[in-house]
């Protein structure tokens, strides 16, 4: 069955080029994920000979995968490790890091808290700090209602936890645990929708997708109260929660017709890519450092 | 030898055409038996207390016993008898609503018990079976010791029991097997032979003390000594117990009982092989002048 | 207390109505009913749950159309439907006859009295005790690092079959030791050798047994995501396999992955697909009882 | 009763006192039986094809059976009588290595098969049971047709059989079951009185045609007119079968057997019942002149 | 062919060595062994390796420290190992009472011709096939949302509760239906209630198989790490659970998420973790056959 159709919405763009064929494999980040499916399906829709598949092993599981080169491209929702850099060295596989989107990690609470508007980063840490015992809104802010804070959150297993955790609370993996977690952020959604005081963070799509349920807190990281969206995540000033989306192809797998096709193609169409997955597209100038960067790594494993 | 006495012969009128005695052998062959007015008394007072009319037992659709009427007296002992298949085992089932366990079979007509009908709505069938005990023709045995087998009855009636131990003890001797397990009442039932196995399952039915006692063939897998026991014990049960037994042994059926019913297998009209009752009596006359030619056919071809 | 004077019933008392049953046995068979129909109820109201969210979106897109990350409306499950059709195959074509074969010498066979065959006896058992998701970790390490065959439907089938293959021997070996040992007597002293009679006796009474054995194993089988997440269950294949060496999905992953992507879109066709699969799973029970019927009519 | 011919009597010296005719019956009784020649030379031409010596079988650690020696004649009736537990099952069981499969048992001594050892390490038991079939005190037909049970033997021997309808239809008639069961022979075999399945087993055992078959109470489950019609199958047989019986119908003994082992349970030094051979003999003198006088006590406590 | 002309062996022909075991049917014996050993044998040097990587690291920090994502020489499976104590624990006084009743009832009381118990006995037999992700998927909606339970040990123990249900009762129904129907009818025709038949005579009788049915069950319960991710079974807890509405962890997960670390010192721990809840597994399967040769030898 072909379910490749282009009747609504965008259409996709077209990749330019011969008719590839092959296998490319891909895995890594479920966060980034999404991105590469969509960018898989649009590609085979041009190249129907290639087989683009898409794995959500982790960023961690991704890459102990890629460096033993049983994938083409990694994605990474965090930066290579170093111990997962020499393990990669030790296989003798090169890569090269490419910034693929923006994502706004968003600090979210339920549709009637009228009170809290915007937090500062210390007002976050104190809720989330390994040792915290805050568990009622004024004790975050005097000002704010005697109400209880019912916190949610990610796994403790994905690369959203390890980010906010090492920009808010300074250290990666630091916090506290006394929150109801899940690998689904659909549920994060679900229980800040359903408690007055519930509060919890994940990934800017999800905050996209159920906008009308649930109000987004606007972050003070020092210069200002700022809320998440694509311009300040793109122009910078959502900080310290907006973060950068990677993917790593293999210098190795490169040399292969289709999977340069491929990583071409997503580099060439992030933008659209991004949008479509509800994340956040570059802003010109990393767009234009993205391009440098991947005409470079073509040369070198040409 | 020396330990058995006479025997006493059944009524004259009853049996004088069963070789009771072997020609050769001049010796008493069998323990005491009750009294001949004894005997002859149950034979006279005939009071009902299974009766038994139009009788129907279905497996399904197949109407495997058909159109029975009979009667049972208190305190006698009837066989029933007749060629395999005719539907014995599937009528004393009915008895004590053992069918009721059977998958798919059905009973029609009317059985009552001192006059109440057994299959009567507010019937308890537990209330029935622990009146009307049964025997079966392979022997049962529970997986358990000896000793729990026989308590077992007792316990689960909570029949006020003075002393267990004698209990056991009892039933075990009037089962003749006492002598043989004495030693080992703490032994897995299952480990003895068919034969002591249902020498238990006998000893375990008297131990709750029934007042009808169903019996399928109790003797097929046991030897003639413990066989002549379990006559006796018969004999020496019907002065408080009514017996009701199943035999393919026509000598015991013209020994050990009071009345006799015939069954036979017949085809009807679809060549459908079916039980029917031929003809209940006297087992005196049964075996001596019986009113049904296929009874006397029956009984002519084996009896001696 | 004597058996010989006591006249056993009184005779006036011919009441058989008893005491009915004892009030505390139907206390008893009471709870019994509750318990059924309290977890009967619960899984119904689940299962309905599910059905009534996915029903709209049941229809031929989730067997004709591949993944769709784009656009929610044209997704389908084809390929995690035919990853699952050949992961499960071949991990039955592999297990069942392994399994079977393995309970048979155990319990027609072996001497149960050798200290060898107890050491296997107790082995199995625990090695049914083992989590899942270890047989995930080894089958990772081993069959597709070691002996190289990579992420592919082989490996997954492989790891399949021997995490089921101590569920498939324990419960082939009670199905078989539930025909009467007069059987076999009566077969061997017929002059049957020991084969013989297992093929044509024994066999033959223990398939339904077997068969029951068998479904369980293999819908374990089907549901199994855990293990599979290590050994490349993907996410997103736009392909169906086309042989053991290909890359796979199967359907509780796809399921897994809808489940916890954020459009609405997605959980609607998740909940279809749960519906789906479920009606595979009872296909299958229906195609196992029929082989279980015919087999017990044949009697 | 008109199609019954005369009975004949067994010779003279063999059973004068064993009460062939009832008193009271002027009729003939059973089904042709084979000549008294036939039956004296059986007697007298005694060729052993069975022969054992210092037979002990053990259950575990326990020596159930001791010290057995015996013989049986070649295409001659042996019985074997005794009290319940006496091991005569278990003596029975190790001619066709049937204990071989029975956990825990195991045989000392020397059994010889047309002097061959039969546990001798070349045997093949496979081969053994081929040619001594065995009959089993529990009916235990296969949960098969009534046809695919008697057909099994036949199948799985690879034995030539030019229509396997007739051989089917000959067993089932010389087993006295074929009018019963001719219109259903697809019918499932467990559906059958348990009477009904004894003769199948009996017929499905004579279908491998063995040369020696093996019996162990198998009428206990018949009826008379059944039983009757398989000891006189028995008879038919002994022309090219050896056949060793164990029954606890001393009757049956009697009428049937050219030889009798009379096993006895005694209680060892250590109170420890087990099971013992006390004498074997022509069936005319262990009937009539037992040497032993437990024999003679046995014998006598029930025969006639 | 004639029975009564032919007889049945010609006199001369009287070897007893016939021709041995026939070369098929040796060759069946053969191929049995084989798939024992072999399959035996997989499983064994797959454990072994892992006994052998994880040996260094199997000490009493696995049950003394918890886990530590920053200095893998002081992590520990504490929580784990008390989280899966709680959760399995709970499931099984919840799973197994109701699934042993429900199974008598259907097994002992319910009338087999009655349509209602008939698609009652259809339903345990495919909800048995139910993926369990499938019941995380519900037990999230159900028992985590809707009843309001949270992510706590008793909304992992319902759901795995209900997960194994058809497991233990299928099992418990086989170990009934075990049991000769003789014993039934001699117990009810001394009188017996069918309560104190089944309470005194067939349940003992069905101990052992009913006991092999939870053990399968419960060692599933154990493994189950995928309806556990999602209803709150997390990696990263420190402290033990105190109660039902705990947070909590279980093994399995802790495994999984050290096997996905780059540390190599994970890597080994998690292998010693393997061992340690392998250890368990046994120590609990040894309990179970203590139980059973107990009942077994009573009899
Ligand atoms: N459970 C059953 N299901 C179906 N048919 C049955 C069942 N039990 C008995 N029958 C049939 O009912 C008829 C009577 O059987 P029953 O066992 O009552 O005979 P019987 O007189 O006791 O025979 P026997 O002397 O051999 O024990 C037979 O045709 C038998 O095949
Ligand atoms: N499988 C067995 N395991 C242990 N002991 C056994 C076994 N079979 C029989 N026995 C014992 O061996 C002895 C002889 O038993 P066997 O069954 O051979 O007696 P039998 O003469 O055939 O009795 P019956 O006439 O009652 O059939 C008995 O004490 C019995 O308890
Ligand atoms: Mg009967
Ligand atoms: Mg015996």
């Amino acid at each position: 069955g072909s379910s490749a159709s282009t009747t609504d919405g965008g259409t996709a763009p077209s990749a330019s080029g011969p008719a590839l064929s092959g296998a490319v494999r891909v895995d890594g980040s479920s966060t980034v994920a999404p991105m590469s499916e969509i960018a898989a399906q649009l590609f085979q829709e041009a190249q129907t000979g290639v087989q683009v598949t898409v794995g959500t092993s982790g960023t961690g599981g991704g890459f102990e995968k890629f460096c033993a080169g049983e994938t083409d491209i990694n994605d990474a929702s965090r930066a290579i490790k170093d111990e997962e850099a020499a393990a990669c060295e030790a296989k003798g596989i090169t890569y090269e890091e490419f910034t693929i989107a923006l994502d706004a990690l968003t600090v979210v609470v339920n549709k009637e808290n009228t009170w809290a508007k915007c937090l500062t980063v210390e007002q976050l840490a104190k809720i989330w700090a390994p040792d915290s015992t805050v568990n009622n809104w004024n004790q975050v802010d005097p000002t704010f209602p005697d109400e209880k804070l019912v916190l949610f959150g990610p796994g403790t297993d994905s690369g959203t936890f390890d980010y906010f955790t090492a920009e808010i609370n300074g250290e990666e993996g630091a916090s506290r645990t006394d929150f109801s977690p899940s690998e689904n952020d659909n549920i994060t959604v679900q229980g800040v929708e359903g408690s007055k005081g519930g509060m919890g963070y994940f990934g800017f799509s999800y905050f996209e997708e159920n906008a009308e349920k649930l109000t987004a807190l606007e972050v003070d990281g020092g210069a200002g109260c700022v809320a998440p969206s694509v311009e300040t995540a793109q122009d910078g000033t959502y900080t310290p929660l907006s973060r950068p989306l990677f993917i790593y192809p293999s210098g190795t797998a490169i040399q292969q017709a289709q999977v340069l096709g491929f990583v071409e193609y997503y580099i060439t169409n992030n933008a659209q890519i991004a949008e479509e997955a509800l994340f956040i597209p570059l802003n010109d100038e990393q767009e234009a450092a993205l391009q440098a960067k991947f005409t470079a790594f073509q040369a070198a494993n040409a | 030898m020396s330990e058995q006495t006479t025997r006493i012969p059944k009524p004259a009128g009853a049996m004088t055409d069963t070789p009771e005695t072997p020609s050769g052998a001049d010796q008493p062959l069998v323990a005491p038996r009750p009294t001949l007015s004894e005997q002859a008394d149950r034979v006279a007072h005939f009071q009902p207390i299974i009766d038994v009319r139009g009788l129907h037992v279905f497996y399904g659709d197949f109407d495997a016993v058909r159109d029975v009427d009979m009667s049972f007296g208190k305190n006698q002992i009837t066989a029933m008898i007749g060629p395999s298949g005719c539907g014995k085992s599937t009528v004393l089932r009915c008895f004590n609503r053992t069918n009721d366990l059977v998958a798919g079979a059905r009973v029609e007509g009317k059985i009552t018990y001192h006059s109440q009908d057994l299959y009567g709505p507010e019937v308890d069938p537990i209330e029935v079976r622990r009146r009307i005990g049964m025997v079966f023709q392979k022997p049962n045995p529970f997986p358990k010791s000896i000793y729990d087998n026989i308590a077992y009855g007792p316990r689960v009636n909570k029949m006020k029991v003075d002393n267990m131990d004698d209990l056991v003890q009892e039933a075990l001797e009037r089962a003749a097997l006492w002598g043989e397990v004495k030693d080992q009442l703490k032994k897995s039932a299952l480990a003895l032979s068919g034969g002591q196995q249902q020498r238990l399952c006998i000893a375990r039915c008297i131990a709750v003390k029934p007042e009808v006692i169903l019996m399928d063939e109790p003797c097929a897998s046991l030897d003639p000594l413990a066989t002549a026991k379990i006559e006796d014990l018969m004999q020496e049960l019907a002065r408080d117990y009514t017996i009701i037994i199943v035999t393919h042994n026509m000598q015991q059926a013209a020994r050990v009982s009071d009345r006799t019913s015939f069954f036979t297998a017949e085809l009807d009209e679809h060549d459908i092989r079916f039980g029917r009752l031929i003809e209940s009596d006297l087992t005196s006359r049964i075996f001596t002048n019986p009113s049904d030619q296929r009874t006397e056919d029956y009984i002519s071809g084996r009896f001696g | 207390m004597s058996l010989t004077q006591t006249p056993p019933m009184p005779t006036r008392d011919i009441s058989l109505e008893g005491r009915g049953e004892p009030i505390g046995d139907k206390i008893f068979r009471w709870l019994l009913l509750t318990a059924l129909l309290l977890s009967m109820l619960f899984l119904v109201v689940l299962i309905s749950f599910l059905v009534i969210k996915g029903w709209s979106r049941l229809d031929s897109r989730i067997w004709t159309n591949m993944p769709n990350p784009r656009r929610p409306q044209l997704a389908g499950a084809q390929s995690a439907i035919m990853g699952t059709i050949w992961v499960v195959g071949t991990t039955a074509i592999i297990s069942i006859p392994t399994g079977i074969a393995a309970a048979i010498y155990l319990e027609e066979y072996a001497d149960r009295t050798k200290r060898f065959n107890q050491l296997i006896e107790v082995s199995i058992q625990n090695l049914a005790a083992v989590p899942s998701i270890i047989f995930g970790i080894l089958g990772l390490a081993f069959i597709a690092r070691r002996l190289g065959l990579g992420f592919t439907v082989i490996t997954a089938a492989l790891t399949l079959s021997l995490l089921i293959l101590p569920t498939v021997i324990i419960a082939t070996r009670e199905a078989l030791r539930a025909v009467p040992q007069s059987i076999r007597f009566g077969s061997l002293a017929l002059g049957a050798t020991q084969w013989q009679t297992i093929w044509k006796q024994v066999l033959p009474a223990a398939i339904p047994g077997i068969a029951t054995g068998q479904i369980l194993a293999l819908s374990r089988a089907i549901g199994e995501a855990a293990p599979l997440l290590l050994l490349g269950g993907l996410t997103f294949v736009t392909t169906n396999p086309t042989g053991l060496d290909s890359a796979y999905t199967v359907l509780p992953i796809q399921i897994y992955n809808w489940i916890s992507l954020p459009k609405e879109e997605y959980q609607i066709l998740a909940a279809a697909t749960i519906v789906f699969l479920l009606i595979l799973l009872l296909a299958m029970n229906a195609v196992a009882i029929f082989i279980r019927n015919r087999y017990q009519k044949r009697l």
